[in-house]
């Protein structure tokens, strides 16, 4: 049962919705609509494409605090997690979660980690428990290149690493923690080479190659679904919008981001399909008119939905269990 | 009915659960090595020949990752029963414990649950301040966990029995000077209280105190060592005419808040018993309880019988101080009269 | 004087100490990066163009390691004041604060000071439940660290130089609402009292709360948010014709015990307003010591006014309900009557 | 002012101080004179010596669980060591700290930390201090294998990297973390192999040759004091004893304990200092008439001293500081 071959045209529908929710989250934002504050994934949308691409429904997935598209890619409905943003009843996390904590069990997604680096470990389990219990699911674990300085990163891989866990990390280094540039914080070229450090392998793959990060995925997932262990992958990225909320992104020149808008993985992605024949101008517009008429569902389903009632604050803070408890 | 130390109960009762359910493993540092000691105080010694490495997980030295292996695990169909060889390291996984697994069945809005357990040994044994704190205040304030504290052997086996069972994540502190473990590993100025533990299956349910003593003049609350502390100090409370009934709570997250209660009103005197620095600690908490939900009952002060606002000193003689006495007990009973 | 808010009476007083001392640093994660935020909430915005960024360190994101390295440096002649993001974060760095710096000194029998600054902002912001949590009973029971709560421009200024100057590990909590950050970085439903702060160098006592209303039928104790949850309650009691005395501790740990049993002594009744769950809350522990040093002058249940025992939600309609409301602190003042 | 080239007789004097003092603590502690437990450093004295030699008296000290070796070798006096054992006022902790937290700021050793891998990211802060001080001082911080695998043991390491912070890092691989084998935690051969991960130089040297390991720590502690950055130092050792109190040790193999043994240190040493000339039996033997003097010598001052007063039970948990504080 391995996925089909992903077309460039499907990951690329991927990278679009991403896109265009990402947008129209940040707009929603500005219009008061979504409280809070909201990390958006502009920019790096290649790397949940391609990585998901290859991880089967059941697989598992742990994010971070930017966790949109890596569940839009995994399959979370737009619906529920726009319901989540708005803080509604029928959200992904029944609005107890929000932004930050988006997930869908249901394929896979675990709830989203806001701790950065504390998703790492966690990983580590979760494949050790597919592992154990005789399936072949892997789990697919995202952070970002700051998440690589935080001691959780190191236990995790460590025992992930010992035990040959099936579980692929993938690090989205789009070169800033926050506003903290990734040369302030490593003394090294690149996050993979920490791999070393626990006796796995290392991948570095340019994270605005959705093809190129699928290959690498592909193979990472792979060798996690043989039982070989994991593998640590290291996306380069970088993300267009600010970190979060109203970010003025001072920090980084206009040169550097003028580089990588150059590049940007939405319209260079739709003009290899076009260079390569794989689909039309009218192709990718009719993609362009599908994810928005995905979205406007969402949102219109976000705006309909009830807010939860004040019954449900003290649900789900304990499982009730009686007796034996499952078996 | 067989006689036993608390670590052989706990280790009995593990080995049933883990006969019982293929899902539940024991994961932590030295409890597995094959010629090692089963954990810092042999509760697991033996376990890892009947069930192999691969059930009795031996770890790193990685706190923060053997706590998130666990908490991911239980998310994903496993049954975790996870040890610490000292409860104060349980302030490097602090974040997994109070931000991961208290929080994660919430914050997904209920469609995740964490069915693991935490054992972590607690009090002072000469060893300094870094292998001697109570930590059950800090985990009883974090909602999300319930909190146990098994004083004998028999509610020793039936709670872990319980919290493998719960679909919660459950911390389980133990008391190392009650643990009678034997051989190398043994404690000095230990209590070992051995119990009487049936045979057949049974299980303590989480949530419910007991009455360890019944009487009608002071209610005593004490729990893991300084239960004890309270009923040799009703002892000798009794030789001067004052009847003391003491109470275990057991569990302290859900706490038996009722059956606590029921005997503050009964007696109008509460003193509260806890090992634990006295500013901030799990006694202040059923104080204010008491002070809100008993006051009209109350003929005296709630008094804390609490260890000081000092990191535990290493040397004995100021352990002595530092742990609430048997006599600190009766002075405290009887400063309410 | 001039008027400015609690951000920016926080940066004047950190940049006066790093003027007067050139021990003094700043430590943290985002606090200084060049057209960066100067911290989470805009507090060290500025200084580093200042005081250059070996003055004002930006870290890794390591926990662990901005505690350690802070801790280190104060042992050996520095002057830190550290900061976290989050307060939540601070269960990251847990074992460095609890364990190491606030035992050193005891340990080493007195032959190590600590003299660093931690500071952490607290409060529910509709960022879920790992962005929410108030650390005040966590850290109030570790002995070893002086513990601060300023809720206006004026203390929060006042107790930062005091900290700053203090040879003890002093963490402060801030609360996210009363900033008054600015720009980009303000936070919607804020609070952002706008205070007056003197010119002139001062400092503010640790250890000294401080009556911020008079008054002779309960004794209302809040602090950070519920301060002016307490006080704006006080003004609807008033229409009442129940005179409140409003008392913000200020510092926590030492606590101005007197001050408070003083007005309990007066008033006969006390409630305790506090953003955090109300199981193993400082609340409680307030409670407790009323309990046992003002009991025969009680006329009523001591009341707690808290966040539930939930996580915090994120849905601002469930936050409503989480934090204590006005409504809420009058209707528990009024129930004692 | 760096220090004299230190001799072998000097080191080797100081590792027979560290074996004769741990052997008695054994003896007193089977005599019940100890309270407590004790994690004693028989094997490994040529690592503390060697690394020590090179210190200066006013350079810093970061020490673990297992520290009088430590401690001696950086010249704290055995007597307040011993005192300190023993529970009484006068130990180098007035008795409130015991085995696990000996230490002497007076000769830069702050007291050990027992919570493993804690020590290193302090180090780190006490090595900026130093820095930025103005002072040329050098701080060494040991810590075990088992500790390379503590988050704060990648926190701390990273901090050093990126700020050039001038100390050195001491990995004793003792093989074994309490009974848990170095092999079945680390999936590399090395620990000194995590030092790439941070861009720092790792080196590997043989502990049971103290010439050697005095060689790796004159170059790093150089290093560090020329304003370099730090080293991760592994030194391949071996505890001749238990892990604490009465460990059986039944997880190591005979065979294992005795190829240690034929190379046992103390003997070695010895033989290398008369087959070279240095010195002769009768040197040797002097040695061992003066450690055993300073040993017996802490015991009575031990013995004699009187245990902590109830009245200080609450000493010393904070500063009294009055006022501005210290300027
Ligand atoms: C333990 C912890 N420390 C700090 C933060 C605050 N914080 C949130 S996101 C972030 C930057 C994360 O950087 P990176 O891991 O590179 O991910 P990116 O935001 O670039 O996707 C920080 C510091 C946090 N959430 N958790
Ligand atoms: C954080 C923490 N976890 C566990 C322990 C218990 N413990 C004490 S010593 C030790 C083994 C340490 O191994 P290593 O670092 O190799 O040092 P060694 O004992 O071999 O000198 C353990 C697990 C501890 N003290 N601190
Ligand atoms: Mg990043
Ligand atoms: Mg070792």
């Amino acid at each position: 049962m391995p996925n089909p071959v992903p077309s460039l045209i499907e990951m690329f529908r991927t990278m679009l919705l991403i896109r265009r929710f990402e947008e129209r989250c940040n707009e929603l934002y500005m219009q008061g609509k979504i409280p809070s504050t909201l990390h958006l994934y502009i920019g790096q949308e290649a790397v949940a494409a391609g990585v998901c691409a290859h991880l089967r429904r059941d697989d598992y997935l742990f994010s971070t605090h930017r966790p949109h598209g890596h569940a839009l890619a995994k399959g979370v409905s737009p619906r529920v997690i726009m319901a989540e943003l708005y803080a509604k009843r029928t959200g992904c996390c029944k609005g107890k979660g929000g932004s930050m904590h988006v997930g869908d069990m249901a394929v896979g997604m675990f709830p989203a980690v806001a701790i950065v680096g504390a998703n790492i470990p966690l990983a580590a389990g979760a494949a050790l428990a597919a592992k154990r219990l005789g399936t072949d699911r892997v789990t697919a674990c995202f952070f970002g290149d700051g998440a690589a300085n935080e001691g959780a990163f190191h236990e995790g891989l460590n025992m992930a690493a010992i035990w040959n866990l099936p579980v692929v990390y993938i690090c989205e280094n789009n070169l800033y923690a926050a506003s903290t540039p990734f040369s302030t914080t490593f003394k090294i070229k690149q996050v993979a080479d920490r791999a070393a450090a626990y006796g796995i392998p290392g991948v570095v793959v340019d994270g605005y190659d959705v093809e190129a990060v699928a290959q690498v995925a592909e193979e990472a997932i792979a060798r996690a679904r043989r039982g070989e262990g994991p593998t640590l992958v290291e996306c380069m990225t970088y993300r267009l919008c600010g970190h979060s909320r109203s970010d003025a992104r001072s920090y980084r020149t206009k040169e550097e981001e003028a580089g990588w808008a150059a590049r940007d993985v939405i319209p260079t992605t739709a003009k290899w399909i076009i260079e390569r024949g794989l689909g039309t101008q009218e192709l990718i517009d009719s993609l362009e008119v599908q994810v928005r008429a995905e979205i406007d569902d969402a949102v219109k389903f976000a705006e309909d939905s009830p807010y939860p009632d004040a019954s449900e604050l003290m649900d789900d803070v304990l499982v009730e269990t009686a007796g034996e408890g499952p078996r | 009915m067989s006689q036993m130390s608390i670590a052989q109960a706990l280790r009995q009762g593990i080995r049933e659960e883990m006969q019982r359910d293929e899902r539940v493993f024991c994961i932590g540092e030295d409890i597995g090595i094959s010629g090692g000691w089963g954990g810092a105080f042999t509760v697991t010694l033996g376990l890892s020949d009947e069930f192999g490495h691969e059930r009795i997980l031996d770890t790193p030295i990685s706190e923060i990752g053997l706590a998130g292996v666990a908490i991911g695990a239980a998310c994903a169909g496993l049954r975790p029963i996870a040890d610490v060889q000292y409860g104060d390291f349980l302030f490097c996984m602090m974040d997994q414990l109070a931000d991961q697994a208290a929080k994660m069945r919430y914050m997904s809005g209920g469609t995740i649950t964490v069915p693991m357990v935490m054992r972590a040994p607690v009090g002072s044994t000469s060893r300094g301040a870094q292998h001697a704190q109570s930590l059950e205040a800090f985990f009883t304030h974090i909602p999300g966990l319930k909190v146990l504290a098994p004083a004998t052997a028999y509610d020793a086996k039936g709670l872990l029995k319980s919290a493998v069972r719960d679909d919660n994540p459950v911390i389980i502190f133990e008391h190392k000077l009650l643990y009678g473990s034997k051989g190398a590993r043994s404690e000095r100025g230990a209590l070992s209280p051995i119990g009487e533990v049936p045979d057949e299956d049974y299980t303590v349910p989480i949530g419910k105190g007991i009455v360890r003593r019944e009487g009608k003049d002071v209610t005593i609350v004490g729990k893991l060592l300084t239960l004890y502390r309270a009923l040799a100090a009703a002892d000798e409370l009794a030789k001067e005419g004052i009847e003391a009934e003491v109470i275990d709570p057991r569990t302290l997250v859900p706490l038996d808040k009722e059956l606590i209660l029921a005997s503050v009103r009964k007696t109008g005197r509460l003193v509260i018993v806890e090992e634990d620095n006295i500013t901030g600690g799990w006694a202040g908490d059923l104080a204010a309880i008491a002070a809100e939900e008993a006051f009209f009952w109350l003929d005296a002060p709630i008094k804390r019988v609490s260890a000081p606002d000092s990191p535990a000193p290493f040397a004995p003689v100021l352990e002595q101080l530092y742990v609430p006495s048997v006599a600190r007990v009766v002075q405290a009973v009887k400063s309410l009269f």
